[in-house]
């Protein structure tokens, strides 16, 4: 198969299987049958993409020219081909988790969930391999849209409410800075497309181009950099699986993507780090991360208590891109895929926590790992690599997230990863702590024995969960890739 | 006539704006109208003086005579096309007010909106 | 001579224009707006514009008094006094009207040869349609031939408003169909029956709603 | 025959008026109209295929040599506009048939037809012509069939709405008139080429910018340009669905071009722009109406006159183009008349839909219309996402052009009204999207979905916005091309 | 009615005095002022004069409105025929030059033709329009 048609199909697969998927709505098990086959095959034509970056190469496939000079096209890249990597493994472990969940917890319009999930996944291998700005935006649109009938899935007043937020807040932001930033990119380099080592140098003032930047990061709102991150944990209304493998891994895994992609290609680590600008938003940045933090720390309810870990560890990403080095860059990168992992479980594990016992409120589990016990330890796992603990691949994209402050000669930064994975490693094994070892509150009707979630789930979760082990002893593909991105000395 | 310089244009202008102002100012939908024609009519009249030549004649020709000078027709087929023009939008604005008065029971502006909350 | 008849008439247009204004029965107000185009006809005559003055006084005090009197019949002839000072209005009319005073500054005198009017396209008209179209009269001439697709389109104009006139105005025969729950609905396909007179035409067979979905 | 192309694009449907008048039978009718709609379509088509290919087309009316006699001339730029009406009025009609035997009586439906037809041969005849009287007479036959169609609305206040429409359109043809004979006093031509010509060579005097003046406000009375657009939200409102489904799309898109017409080609830009300064005066206008009539929009209840507020809003943006003088703000402008009349005409028409089964367009009797309706509310929410501006919508191929020919110009504030006004416009969809979609459908109604063939019209509209805007190469093309005609550079 | 006798009389006699004078004014346009408009107008009036006279019952018995409608519409159908017919002679929309074999004729063929056309959509229209005024009746309000 040539590598266009690899890409092309790629894309494709998800929709034809959307379709295929709306059609055999009245067969569920037919229905879900063909969602595994089709992420299944997403996976397969993704890594066959994988030799052609290993021999230096960068697959392209040009769509047609939108308006002159303007290409809807795609072009594999190592950082892209990570991104589809991650998204389209987990696309097909999240559907065994939500076949459970969504059969466990009786969730109506199964079928439309099914069609827009393939549908969103589709839009986030349209960010990974967009080849310009312009491709890239319109895919992260297309995500942003077909996730809003997932977010808005139980259609009630509430989910009605977070619709608003999240689409206001994406919307807000992608239309109002991140189109104004492409169309100025345009304006100054007369292209779009990803360049190696970017294309706006020389083009203009610092201050413009530092203008520029800024509306890169704060138009980035699936980046949930503050103060537009309302929209992360208004979506926490979404069933489960929703939350999981978008607001843990493709849609906000778009966002930092796509900054990540902006630094490194549109304005070249060079001229990153020299605008005034980088610096400023780092800390903002930074910001995030201890703010975001903090404010888990108060949630009670788990899903929101995840959503803010979320918002600070993407900041994290944003933060490498802005150290302006390679480490950063390498580290923030694989910290893409470290996180995917590790915040899918504990989704998993919170869904899992919800269908089986039915509590949201950590203050209610007290207890509860002895009858979830394999829920609640995939859950340390996946804590143990957000905080950035061994034995879990977290651990490697921190390390060189913090080696990244180190050469850019900010101590202050280092000093933020340090403080922020303080809280973490207090606000997120606080859960398997008081599972395992707190009392049960009084009034919580706890049955006998063991009494895990269904068990389409469990595979799931320990699917993620030792893939989460499995990346700290083998970080060897995120890493390869990544170097690719950034090419320099050794380590 | 060319004594007259351009005080016959400001005078059809002056009737230019009389007619235009019964238009907007008046609440009556048939007065309106009737600013309207006014309006236009005087429009016409500004076209024709813009046509005329002193001591000209009329845009026919004369057998036998050689130094007659006409004055200008095209003002003329102009003005015939929005005479014509005019009286369409008349009378669809007559059947108009026909109706609404059918419809809210006046042809006053004001009462209308009254009504028509 | 000429001068005279033209600054008479002109004063006897603003005297009937302001007379319309004030008026507040509408039917003197018809019929000055008649005398109105009657007296314009006749500075259409002064300013050579035969043709026009003909048009003017057949429609304007013609056709158009007639429609305007049947539209009174059936709706009524007074006007309410104006209720507040119309200042916008005014404000409105005299910056047009000074604006268009403005303008004029700098246009040619009024019945001067060496007008531009008179130098480009109308020469070529008043020499060569006696042996181009051989009629005349130059306006037939230029009206029927040379812009005749204008006057297609003025044909056309009428022809768009009788159809504008008739689609509110006449009710043809036809299928019933009233407004249920605010659509068109065919109840009953009656017999179609023969025109009526006018003086027996109930008022609201029509099929006007008065139901208000907005209110 | 192709030599007679440009006159019979006019003159066909002209005479097919009068048929459609006599036959009593209102299918005969309404085939008529079909007819001579996808002739008017076909042979804009044709015609524009024509000049992009061997430049400007001149026809001589009764063979009478331009400047005695009358002419036509195609270019680009009024070929695009003919395309723009042929196309709207292609699509409207097939539509037309079940929704005018709802919306009208039966007894009127054969002169309904005939002055459907009779308002497209009009706005035919105003872009087609090289003369500036004749763009006046053809004027009047579209405003006078327009004021009886807006009339033929179920509601009383269709009446008023025609009135005033009929007020402020005859206001609009009278200062149009007084511009036309002013420029004639002092050049003797009513030739556009002729004019063109002259002007320039004419010494500076005080009636020409009169003239100017005169015209600019008559004909932004007709393009119901910001605060001259009184008119048309009533009009818009009250007038039965078809009717405003055409109007909407082709009427303003025709006073547009006249304007561009005098601006550029008649008096040229140097005068438009350098001595009168229109810039300083059309772009706040453009600015205001953008903003303000967005927010008006988001007020309204009923939704053709949200609708209708949401087009003076696009009328901005139309101006807004044109007011930069550009090549490329003009390329935006004319770009978002076709743009605009896609996205308003599947709009205006889903809405008509609605009210065929429904009998109103009041938002709250659309409870839940998205399950009872879902092609038609579906319908709704892709012209909506193109009017917002999403990418691969053609609302988004006009926002580049805008934004960047803004940018060129260093007015980056003016780039971000333009987004603030797409930021509106989700407000205003999102506001009918919620209702329809997240409301329950009224126990007692029994709504079905809309007839096939209204539908096929309406998506037909539909997906050409997405057809154009995803391959917007041969639109731009265009309107590129227009642009430079107007502006006199390039072939 | 009786004592409109004198009124009825005077009509009658007047009435077609007033159509001899539109045909008049009709043909005599290539010479003077006049043409197919004002004989329209003219036309129209006569008739309206009738309709007021003897009542809008007995005008529809003479004239059908049916008639008048065929009548509005048929004069555009004229014009723009003319102009199809000199595109089918290989000339430009209504160029008359090619309907009579020497130019002069054509033109003064074609103008008579459109001032027919002009005036049957003008007596047509005014006459639609007018009963359509004339047929509609007055709200009590």
């Amino acid at each position: 198969m040539s590598s266009g048609l690899l890409i092309a199909l790629s894309v494709l697969l998800p929709v034809a299987g959307a379709f295929v998927v709306l059609a055999l709505g009245k067969w569920p098990n037919a229905r879900e049958a063909v969602t595994l086959i089709t992420g299944g095959g997403t996976l397969w034509l993704v890594s066959g993409l994988l030799p052609y970056l290993r021999e230096g190469a960068r697959p392209r496939l040009d769509i047609l020219e939108v308006v002159p000079g303007v290409q809807l096209a795609f072009e594999v890249e190592p950082l892209g081909l990570l991104f589809a990597f991650v998204a389209s493994f987990l696309w097909i472990v999240t559907t065994i988790y939500a076949i459970g969940y969504m059969r466990g917890h009786e969730e109506e319009n199964q079928t439309r969930f099914y069609f827009f999930f393939a549908i969103a996944i589709a839009g986030a291998i349209g960010v990974a391999f967009s080849a310009n700005l312009f491709t890239l935006f319109a895919f992260y649109e297309v995500l942003t849209l077909c996730t809003f009938p997932l977010v808005t899935h139980h259609q009630t007043d509430e989910a009605r409410r977070a619709g608003r937020v999240y689409l206001g807040v994406l919307l807000t932001t992608s239309i109002a800075f991140q189109l104004l930033a492409i169309i100025w990119t345009w304006q100054l380099a007369g292209t779009v497309e990803f360049t190696q080592g970017g294309i706006l140098a020389g083009t203009a003032s610092a201050g413009v181009l530092g203008a520029i930047l800024v509306l890169f990061v704060f138009g980035v709102g699936k980046a949930a950099v503050m103060p537009f991150h309302r929209w992360l944990p208004a979506a926490m209304v979404a069933p489960t699986p929703v939350s999981a493998l978008l607001h843990a891994v493709a849609v906000v895994k778009a966002g930092v993507f796509t900054i990540l992609k902006v630094s490194v290609y549109v304005f070249g680590l060079d001229l990153l780090g020299a605008l005034a600008a980088t610096a400023w938003l780092a800390w903002a940045a930074a910001a995030t991360i201890i703010l975001g933090s903090l404010i888990a720390f108060t949630k009670d309810n788990l899903k929101a208590r995840l959503a803010y870990s979320t918002i600070s560890q993407l900041s994290y990403i944003v933060l490498g891109a802005l150290l302006a080095n390679r480490w950063g860059v390498i580290g923030g990168g694989m910290h893409i895929a470290m996180h995917a992992f590790g915040k899918i479980t504990l989704f998993f594990a919170a869904g899992a926590i919800l269908v089986a016992a039915h509590e949201k409120d950590i203050s209610r589990m007290h207890g509860l790992g002895r009858t979830m016990p394999i829920t609640f330890g995939a859950f340390f796992i996946g804590a143990l690599s957000i905080i950035g603990l061994p034995p879990a691949g977290g651990s490697w994209s921190k390390w060189f997230l913090g080696m990244g402050t180190l050469e850019a000669g900010q101590v202050g930064l280092l000093a933020v990863l340090m403080v922020s994975s303080l809280l973490g490693l207090y606000y997120l094994l606080e859960v398997p702590v008081k599972a395992f070892f707190f009392k049960p509150p009084e009034d919580a009707h706890r049955p006998e024995g063991i009494h895990e979630a269904p068990t389409a789930s469990l595979i799931a979760m320990i699917v993620t969960a030792t893939a989460t082990i499995g990346l700290f002893a083998y970080p060897d593909l995120a890493y390869e890739l990544m170097s690719m991105v950034v090419p320099g000395g050794a380590p | 006539m060319i004594g007259l310089g351009l005080f016959n244009y400001w005078v059809v202008i002056f009737l230019m704006m009389v007619g235009f102002y019964t238009l907007i100012a008046r609440g009556n939908l048939v007065k309106k109208i009737i600013g309207l024609n006014i309006f236009q009519t005087s429009v016409f009249i500004l076209y024709i003086t813009m046509g005329k030549i002193a001591g000209g004649t009329a845009p026919i020709f004369v057998q036998g005579e050689q130094e007659v000078v006409y004055s200008n027709p095209i003002p003329h087929v102009l003005i015939l096309t929005a005479i014509v023009v005019g009286v369409a939008t008349s009378a669809l604005g007559l059947s108009l007010v026909v109706r609404i008065n059918e419809a809210f029971g006046t042809i006053e502006e004001d009462e209308i909106e009254d009504t028509a909350l | 001579m000429i001068e005279l008849v033209d600054v008479a008439l002109l004063l006897l247009l603003s005297v009937t224009a302001l007379a319309i204004v004030r008026q507040q029965n509408l039917f003197a107000a018809v019929m000055m707006a008649g005398i109105y185009s009657v007296l314009s006809a006749g500075l259409f005559v002064v300013m050579d514009a035969v043709d026009v003055a003909f048009t003017e006084a057949a429609v304007g005090a013609g056709i158009s008094t007639v429609l305007m009197l049947g539209t009174l019949a059936l709706v009524g002839h007074s006007e309410h006094k104006p209720k507040h000072r119309p200042i916008l209005p005014l404000l409105v009319v005299a910056l047009t009207g000074g604006v268009l005073v403005y303008g004029t500054l700098d246009m040619p005198p009024f019945g001067d040869p060496a007008n531009p009017i008179h130098h480009h396209v109308a020469p070529h008209y008043l020499e060569e349609s006696e042996h181009e179209i051989g009629v005349p009269n130059v306006v037939t001439s230029v009206l029927a031939s040379y812009r005749g697709y204008d006057t297609m389109g003025e044909t056309t104009v009428i022809f768009a408003a009788a159809v504008g006139v008739l689609l509110l105005l006449a009710r043809g025969p036809g299928p019933r169909r009233v407004l249920v729950n605010g659509l068109w609905t065919t109840v009953a396909r009656e017999e179609e029956s023969p025109e009526l007179e006018a003086d027996e035409a109930p008022a609201t067979e029509d099929d006007e709603p008065k139901e208000d979905d907005d209110g | 025959m192709s030599h007679h192309l440009p006159v019979l694009l006019v003159v066909i449907p002209l005479v097919a008026a009068p048929f459609a008048a006599l036959v009593n039978r209102p299918r005969v009718s309404w085939a008529i109209a079909l007819g001579s709609a996808w002739w008017a379509f076909l042979a804009a088509f044709a015609l524009l295929r024509q000049v992009m290919a061997d430049g400007p087309i001149h026809y001589a009316l009764g063979d009478w040599a331009a400047p005695y006699g009358i002419e036509y001339v195609v270019d680009p730029a009024n070929a695009w506009v003919l395309l723009i009406v042929g196309m709207i009025a292609a699509v409207v009609t097939p539509y037309a048939l079940l929704s005018i035997e709802r919306e009208v009586p039966d007894a009127r439906i054969p002169l309904f037809y005939a002055a459907f037809i009779l308002c497209m041969t009009g706005l035919l005849g105003i872009a087609i012509t090289g003369d500036v009287f004749n763009v006046f007479v053809f004027l009047e036959i579209s405003s006078l069939s327009a004021y009886a169609l807006i009339a033929l609305g179920r509601d009383r206040r269709a009446l008023t709405a025609s009135y005033q429409y009929l007020i402020m359109g005859s206001v609009g043809a009278t200062f149009i008139v007084i511009g036309i004979g002013l420029l004639y006093v002092m050049t003797g031509t009513l030739n556009m080429a002729d004019l063109a010509q002259i002007l320039p060579e004419l010494e500076p005097n005080r009636t020409i910018p009169v003239a100017f003046t005169f015209l600019t406000v008559g004909i932004t009375l007709k393009l119901a340009l910001f605060p001259l657009h009184l008119w048309l939200p009533n009009a818009y409102t009250y007038a039965p669905s078809v009717v405003t489904a055409f109007i909407a799309s082709t009427a303003t898109k025709v006073a547009v071009y006249l304007l561009l017409r005098f601006f550029f080609t008649i008096f040229g830009a140097s005068f438009s722009f350098g001595e009168m300064q229109l810039d300083k005066v059309l772009m706040p206008l453009a600015l205001v109406a953008i903003l303000t009539m967005s927010i008006v929009a988001i007020y309204q209840d009923n939704v053709k006159r949200l609708l209708a507020y949401s087009s003076v809003a696009q009328i901005g943006y139309m101006v807004l183009g044109i007011s930069l003088a550009s090549a490329l703000g003009l390329t935006a402008g004319i770009l978002h008349l076709f743009n605009h009349a896609l996205m308003k005409g599947a709009l205006f028409m889903a809405m008509g839909c609605v009210m065929y089964r429904v009998g109103s367009v009041r938002i709250e009797r659309m409870n839940g219309l998205a399950r009872a309706m879902p092609w038609t509310m579906a319908a709704f929410v892709a012209g909506g996402l193109s009017i917002i501006g999403v990418p691969l919508t053609v609302g988004f191929i006009s926002k580049w052009y805008l934004i960047q020919a803004a940018l060129e110009q260093g007015l980056w504030p003016v780039a971000v009204v333009v987004l603030v006004g797409s930021l509106l416009a989700v407000v205003y969809v999102w506001k009918v999207v919620e209702v329809a979609y997240f409301r329950d459908l009224d126990a007692d109604a029994d709504i079905q979905e809309a007839p096939l063939s209204m539908l096929i019209a309406t998506w037909a509209l539909v997906l050409a916005n997405f057809w154009f805007g995803i391959d917007a190469s041969a639109t731009t093309g265009v309107a590129r091309r227009a642009a430079e005609v107007l502006l006199g550079v390039g072939s | 009615m009786d004592d409109r006798v004198i009124l009825r009389v005077g009509a009658k006699i007047l009435i077609p005095f007033i159509l001899l004078f539109a045909l008049y004014v009709q043909f005599h346009g290539d010479f003077g002022p006049g043409g197919g408009f004002q004989a329209g107008v003219i036309f129209a009036a006569g008739f309206i004069l009738y309709a007021l006279v003897y009542g809008l019952g007995t005008a529809k018995r003479a004239l059908p409105p049916t008639a008048v409608y065929v009548c509005a519409a048929a004069g555009v159908l004229i014009y723009a025929g003319v102009g199809y017919l000199t595109m089918a002679l290989g000339g430009e929309f209504l160029a008359y030059n090619v309907l009579r074999h020497d130019p002069e004729h054509g033109q003064e063929l074609g103008i008579l033709l459109v001032e027919l056309g002009v005036l049957v959509t003008v007596f047509g229209s005014m006459v639609a329009i007018f009963y359509a005024f004339a047929g509609r009746r007055k709200v009590q309000t």
